[in-house]
């Protein structure tokens, strides 16, 4: 009797707002640099929560604008005054590591569409953490196996000096086995790359790996094109996303790059999802956005199974995976990060839109380095 | 209709205590927690405040000692929760989570860096002020980003905030009490130091340093010490910010947060005492709801920042005193 | 005669090519005001900053008591018993008449570095301010902001800011600049009265009251001290009158 | 290390250099005619990608594009200028760094609401494309190599323009003593309006210049803001000639470090942690060379003696 009052007091609160009963919050980055990569995976997301035709799922949205210090205000936010079941939509790892264990330890769940720092896949792993996207280190992974797989032996490395750029090239050197002809860490936010290129050019490497995310990829694919260094140069989906291809333009047509997704996957889900993307927002989907979209039918998949409010049911549900990824085959780890193939992409020209088309597999069903040091 | 400036300044402090009352009676956390920031925030301007209202000199990389008080704390804390040793050079320690200790710490670390950096950067005036300031806070964001032992560019977390005996510093509430009764202290500390001597002197050496010279006082002297407080007071609010958020990164010396801290300080009105605390709230109350309206709030906030400085001479409280007060 | 209170030895100072002040010798002895005159541009201010420490001579002294203290900053020239006045007025403007004071009697006393109690309601303090400002007449203004005074009080003030100091020697400059017949008057019946005190060097271009007060003239001309001595005897100079009377005697 | 590479190092720090030049003449101008701080000079040069960006690809022209971030930035500083800067001259430094922050703000957001938040395509033009072969064997870009022609060109330019020419002189004139103009019978807000404008079209086309081989997107400009500022203060503020060398020194100083100091650490740690401890200490370096010149001459190389 007194659980029935209950459910229709909370009931008569709820409907003042909305009838919804499962609450999600994104925080993710709309605003300001970087605001690309958020907006594509909040559309992805909402996008799939759309189509599953789901009126009991509330997403409230948030804009982190980058700042790590911001990020943590709003999940805070999310946690005591939303009172959100799952959490959702952080682009950057800085950001992951800031909000995410705080949030995890508060009996939230979290799905993380991007971010995959190690610590939360090795020792700092947590059971209400899932990552749908990669560990930081797989595509860099993936692209040593490739290296490694046409040959190459005497590679040239680059990235920023940040943790993320230094575990990208602990990431390449992992499954690389040749040897390196130089390794440059450069400065974070970096918009010239003339002295790398210079060094690059005076290193007789026979292949070039770069994380350069964002801007800074842009930046020195357009220089390098300029520089008429010719040596080929492989690196991960980031600086070939579909978001910024068109701006990198002919330079980076057939560059190589790895990727746990790509548009031209065949699988009916996929296909699907980038015709109503495109339908939808009018542009193609980029990795993010397939991320976000993975994300919300994980999500989704569980809700049909448990509740949230039942732990242990949801959590069971969300490992076992039980839905229809673009990606084709998706499963977790003990860590609860992705089993999956990543593919080698090359750049090309449709039309008048560059794009990626996939010329191989990188690494087949491949986790990550960290899952051992889980203890979950 | 004029009010007077005490009724404004009683005003913000009863404001600042009903409304965290009001949040935890209607059960609205998130609320106490912006409320929090805006306290921090606040008491960063204050520290600011010191050079740049009672001084004249306009400090654009206060985030430096903002970051310092930050990291400060980080480390500290992240030593205690490792149970990993702290090593000096000259000593080792294993950290600390005990907030008194960490305040006072992260006190004298920002006034020992404000005592070397003021030496140099108190040597130039006006425009080169501000930007050898900047240039300063700068070389510490490199810095940090690429110090990899701290987190680098990510940042470092601490999970749970530090202890403060008999309170349990997680409850927002009980948290924003700490930080509350901190700014309060600081700012009758900051009335006092207004009225002293120094502050009498200081005053002075903004709008004449030649006659503070020639009535046999050391305008240098005076600046030093102001930069020291006030780089001091800063990094206590950066250790509280950190602890606040649980978190500390890079971006807690970036040259925006230098540059809000000054917004901070004009939208309230500058070099009068409550000013950056009525600043702080304004600012956060903006940001809070602005960014619920649209994607491109920034526009807007630029607007109103635009129109404080075109027409609100004096800031808030010059506006509801009806006189612009001390202006640099 | 006992040793001069203040002694200026071959000063030298040039700027590029113009030379401001050429081997200046002055004294200021116990008990006198020593004008110093002379057209403008003849280098007046350049010297008085010499001797309060603004600016560096190239070569030359400067001893106060016959001390040395060529090495000192201006800040410590104050304290070894400088008490400068200056042209246009240097006055803390947006602060009261007592505040402007008690930054005097804060400089003349135990220093700046107290932190705790108001300096206004610091009796130390607030008496000597309100004593030297009654000396000048401001003691109905003194709770008055400074920008809102006249021309004529802000004078009275920077006098006032200066016997705050107890100084050993005055060096005033221009003290009746702006003051009109009547504050001239009363300044210079001031003026008569502080000598007692301290020594006054005075730069002054209203003449009348440098011949009413100064017990020496010197007559500085384009950087030279062409002529010291009492108030007739340079009226009487023929050397004065041909560099710089001129053609107006 | 080679002396090829070596002097190929030496040419992007003059490239870097000469671009930076472009945005530190603007901002110096402006604070020595009009006395202000301009934080939003850094819009500007965003303003001219853009600008560029968009003209060149609706007409596929490069000289086009250039043009149109010549006019883009010089309307929009024109009109800055006029509608919220002349209102500063007189306000205090911290006004100014208040109102100009504000701009940022509008600006950034603002382009992000009319271009959206990917980046944006600028390509350089077909002719300029490729590198060329110098004497000695070095390939170097062609495009680079006419940043700095046309970097030393504008320096040129401008040396002319205010020591041969009456807006010079005006100029002049204002640097010294800003009642003076208004005694030569100058409109001087016409004449304020005029340097705001040529400082912002400097930008714009450094924004323009340098986005064809960068990432054109909204808050490129703040980073090179900040470096502009530390070439004007290291040059003296106001001194055209300072900027000139402190853009200089400045590029030399970061793309030097930025190889040379790995280089010289490696001499003593292990190749790792001299790449990491090399590349921290080089992103700091032009704030330390910064700091050093203003602690030597607190007011700039060639600044005025306060």
């Amino acid at each position: 009797m007194r659980k029935f009052l209950f459910a229709t007091v909370a009931a008569a609160l709820c409907a003042t707002t909305a009838a919804s009963e499962v609450k999600i919050g994104m925080i993710t980055t709309l605003s300001g640099g970087g605001a690309g990569l958020g907006i594509d995976v909040r559309d992805g997301f909402m996008l799939a929560i759309a189509q599953s035709g789901r009126d009991d799922i509330e997403v409230v949205i948030e804009d982190d604008q980058r700042k790590p210090d911001v990020a943590v205000q709003l999940s805070d936010k999310m946690v005591q005054s939303e009172r959100v079941d799952i959490m959702t939509g952080i682009i950057w790892s800085n950001l992951a590591m800031a909000v995410v264990p705080s949030v995890v330890g508060q009996g939230v769940f979290y799905l993380s569409p991007n971010a995959g720092p190690s610590q939360l896949a090795g020792q700092g792993c947590h059971e209400n953490y899932f990552n749908v996207a990669w560990q930081n280190d797989n595509l860099h992974e993936a692209a040593g196996a490739y290296a490694n797989s046409v040959g190459y032996e005497n590679s040239f490395i680059m990235a920023p000096n940040y943790p993320a750029g230094q575990d990208a090239l602990t990431g390449y050197k992992r499954l690389y086995t040749g040897a390196l002809s130089g390794e440059v860490f450069t400065q974070l936010g970096q918009t010239d790359y003339a002295a790398e290129i210079a060094q690059i050019r005076a290193s007789g490497a026979d292949s070039v790996f770069f994380f350069l995310p964002g801007g800074m990829g842009i930046s020195f694919l357009k220089q390098y094109a300029d520089s008429g260094v010719d040596i080929p140069v492989i690196g991960p989906a980031f600086s070939f996303d579909q978001g910024i291809l068109q701006a990198v333009g002919d330079a980076a047509l057939g560059v190589v790059n790895t990727s746990q997704w790509n548009k031209d996957i065949d699988n009916p889900t996929n296909a699907a999802f980038v015709e109503t993307f495109q339908a939808e927002y009018g542009r193609l989907p980029s990795l993010y956005a397939s991320q976000g979209f993975d994300t919300a039918n994980l999500l989704i998949s569980a809700l049909e199974v448990a509740d949230p409010s039942d732990g242990d049911a949801f959590r069971d549900a969300l490992r076992a995976a039980e839905f229809d990824s673009t990606r084709g085959d998706f499963s977790f780890g003990p860590n609860h990060h992705p089993i999956q193939t990543i593919y080698a992409r090359e750049v090309i020209k449709e039309g008048d839109v560059y794009t990626n088309k996939i010329i191989g597999v990188a690494l087949e069903n491949h986790a990550d380095a960290y899952a051992a040091a889980c203890k979950m | 209709m004029r009010v007077k400036e005490k009724h404004v300044n009683a005003l913000v402090i009863i404001g600042l205590i009903a409304l965290p009352l009001f949040a935890l009676i209607s059960d609205e956390p998130f609320t106490i927690t912006l409320a929090t920031r805006a306290v921090i925030l606040a008491l960063a301007a204050v520290g600011l405040n010191i050079i740049l209202g009672m001084g004249g000199l306009v400090s654009f990389g206060h985030a430096l000692f903002f970051g310092i008080g930050g990291y400060t704390m980080g480390i500290l804390a992240y030593h205690a929760q490792t149970y990993t040793t702290l090593d000096l050079g000259l000593f080792a320690t294993g950290g600390t989570e005990f907030m008194p200790v960490i305040w006072v710490v992260a006190m004298v670390v920002s006034a020992v860096l404000a005592y070397l950096i003021g030496l140099l950067v108190l040597r130039t005036s006006g425009v080169y002020f501000i930007m050898i300031t900047l240039a300063f806070a700068q070389m510490f964001y490199y810095f940090a980003i690429s110090w990899a032992q701290y987190g680098g560019e990510d940042g470092l977390s601490i999970y749970v905030r530090n202890d403060f005996p008999g309170l349990n510093t997680l409850v927002p509430i009980q948290f924003f009490c700490i930080c509350f009764v901190i700014l309060c202290l600081v700012l009758f500390l900051k009335a006092r130091l207004q009225n002293s001597p120094f502050g009498l002197a200081l005053n002075a050496m903004r709008q004449t340093a030649t006659r503070v010279e020639t009535v046999g006082l050391n305008p240098m002297k005076l600046k030093l010490l102001a930069f020291v407080i006030s780089g001091a007071i800063t990094g206590l609010a950066g250790a509280l910010f950190a602890d606040l958020n649980r978190f500390v990164s890079p971006t807690m010396f970036s040259w925006q947060l230098s540059g809000e801290l000054i917004v901070l300080i004009i939208i309230g009105g500058v070099g009068r005492l409550m000013g950056p605390v009525i600043g702080a709230c304004i600012f956060v109350a903006l940001e809070h709801f602005l960014s619920g309206l649209t994607e491109f709030w920034h526009i807007y906030l630029g607007l109103i920042l635009l129109g404080i400085v075109l027409f609100a001479r004096g800031g808030v409280i010059g506006l509801l005193t009806g006189k612009e007060g001390a202006h640099v | 005669m006992s040793d001069p209170i203040l002694a200026t030895r071959n000063l030298k100072k040039s700027f590029g090519a113009l030379i401001a002040t050429d081997d200046v010798s002055i004294d200021l002895k116990a008990g006198e005001i020593h004008a110093i005159i002379g057209p403008n541009g003849a280098g007046k201010s350049t010297l008085i900053n010499q001797i309060c420490g603004g600016l560096r001579p190239d070569s030359g002294s400067v001893a106060l008591l016959g001390c040395d203290i060529s090495d000192y900053s201006t800040g410590a020239r104050a304290r070894a018993g400088l008490g400068r006045t200056f042209q246009i007025s240097e006055l803390a403007m947006e602060d009261s008449v007592l505040e402007n004071a008690v930054l005097g009697a804060i400089g003349a006393g135990a220093g700046p570095w107290k932190f705790w109690k108001s300096a206004l309601k610091t009796q130390g303090l607030t008496d000597r301010a309100e004593a030297a400002l009654a000396r000048v007449g401001l003691s109905d203004q003194r709770d008055m902001k400074v920008a809102n005074l006249s021309h004529g009080q802000r004078r009275q003030l920077e006098v006032a800011v200066s016997l705050t100091l107890s100084p050993k020697a005055f060096i005033m400059d221009e003290p009746m600049a702006g003051l009109g017949a009547e504050g001239s008057k009363t300044m210079t019946g001031f003026l008569d009265g502080l000598r007692s005190e301290a020594p006054i060097l005075l730069v002054e271009h209203d003449m009348d009251a440098v011949f009413a007060l100064a017990d020496r003239i010197s007559v500085l001309v384009y950087g030279k001290i062409i002529a010291t001595g009492r108030a007739d005897e340079i009226r009487a100079s023929k050397v004065v009158r041909e560099a710089y009377l001129g053609d107006a005697a | 290390m080679s002396s090829i590479l070596v002097i190929e190092q030496i040419l992007n720090g003059l490239q870097f250099g000469v671009m930076l030049f472009l945005m530190a003449a603007g901002l110096t101008l402006i604070f020595g005619v009009m006395g202000l701080i301009n934080l939003a000079h850094g819009s500007l040069y965003m303003i001219g990608a853009f600008a560029a960006a968009a003209v060149a690809g609706a007409t596929g022209s490069f000289f086009l594009a250039l043009v149109a971030a010549l006019v883009a930035a010089a309307v929009a500083g024109a009109i800055v200028e006029m509608v919220v800067i002349r209102r500063l001259y007189n306000a205090a430094h911290l006004d100014q760094v208040l109102a100009t922050f504000a701009l940022i703000l509008i600006f950034s957001e603002g382009t992000r609401w009319v271009f959206g938040s990917f980046p944006l395509f600028l390509d350089i033009p077909n002719a300029l494309s490729g590198p060329v072969t110098l004497p000695g064997g070095i390939q170097y870009p062609l495009y680079r190599l006419t940043l700095i022609a046309i970097g030393l060109a504008v320096a040129l330019g401008l040396w002319l323009l205010i020591e041969r020419t009456r807006i010079g002189i005006q100029i002049r004139a204002g640097e010294n003593d800003r009642e003076m103009i208004g005694a030569l019978g100058v409109d001087i807000s016409k004449l304020y309006t005029l340097v705001f404008a040529l400082g912002a079209a400097l930008a714009g086309l450094a924004g323009a210049l340098v986005g064809a081989i960068q990432s054109v997107q909204v808050g490129m400009g703040e980073p090179v803001l900040i470096l502009a500022f530390v070439v004007i203060v290291i040059g003296g503020i106001g001194s055209i000639r300072g900027a000139f060398i402190g853009a200089l020194l400045v590029g030399l100083t970061d793309t030097l470090g930025g190889v040379f100091l790995p280089e010289i650490f490696k001499l003593f740690m292990d190749s790792g942690a001299a790449q990491k401890s090399g590349s921290a200490l080089a992103s700091m370096s032009i704030y330390l060379l910064m700091g050093m010149v203003l602690i030597w001459r607190p007011t700039g190389l060639f600044g005025a003696r306060a």
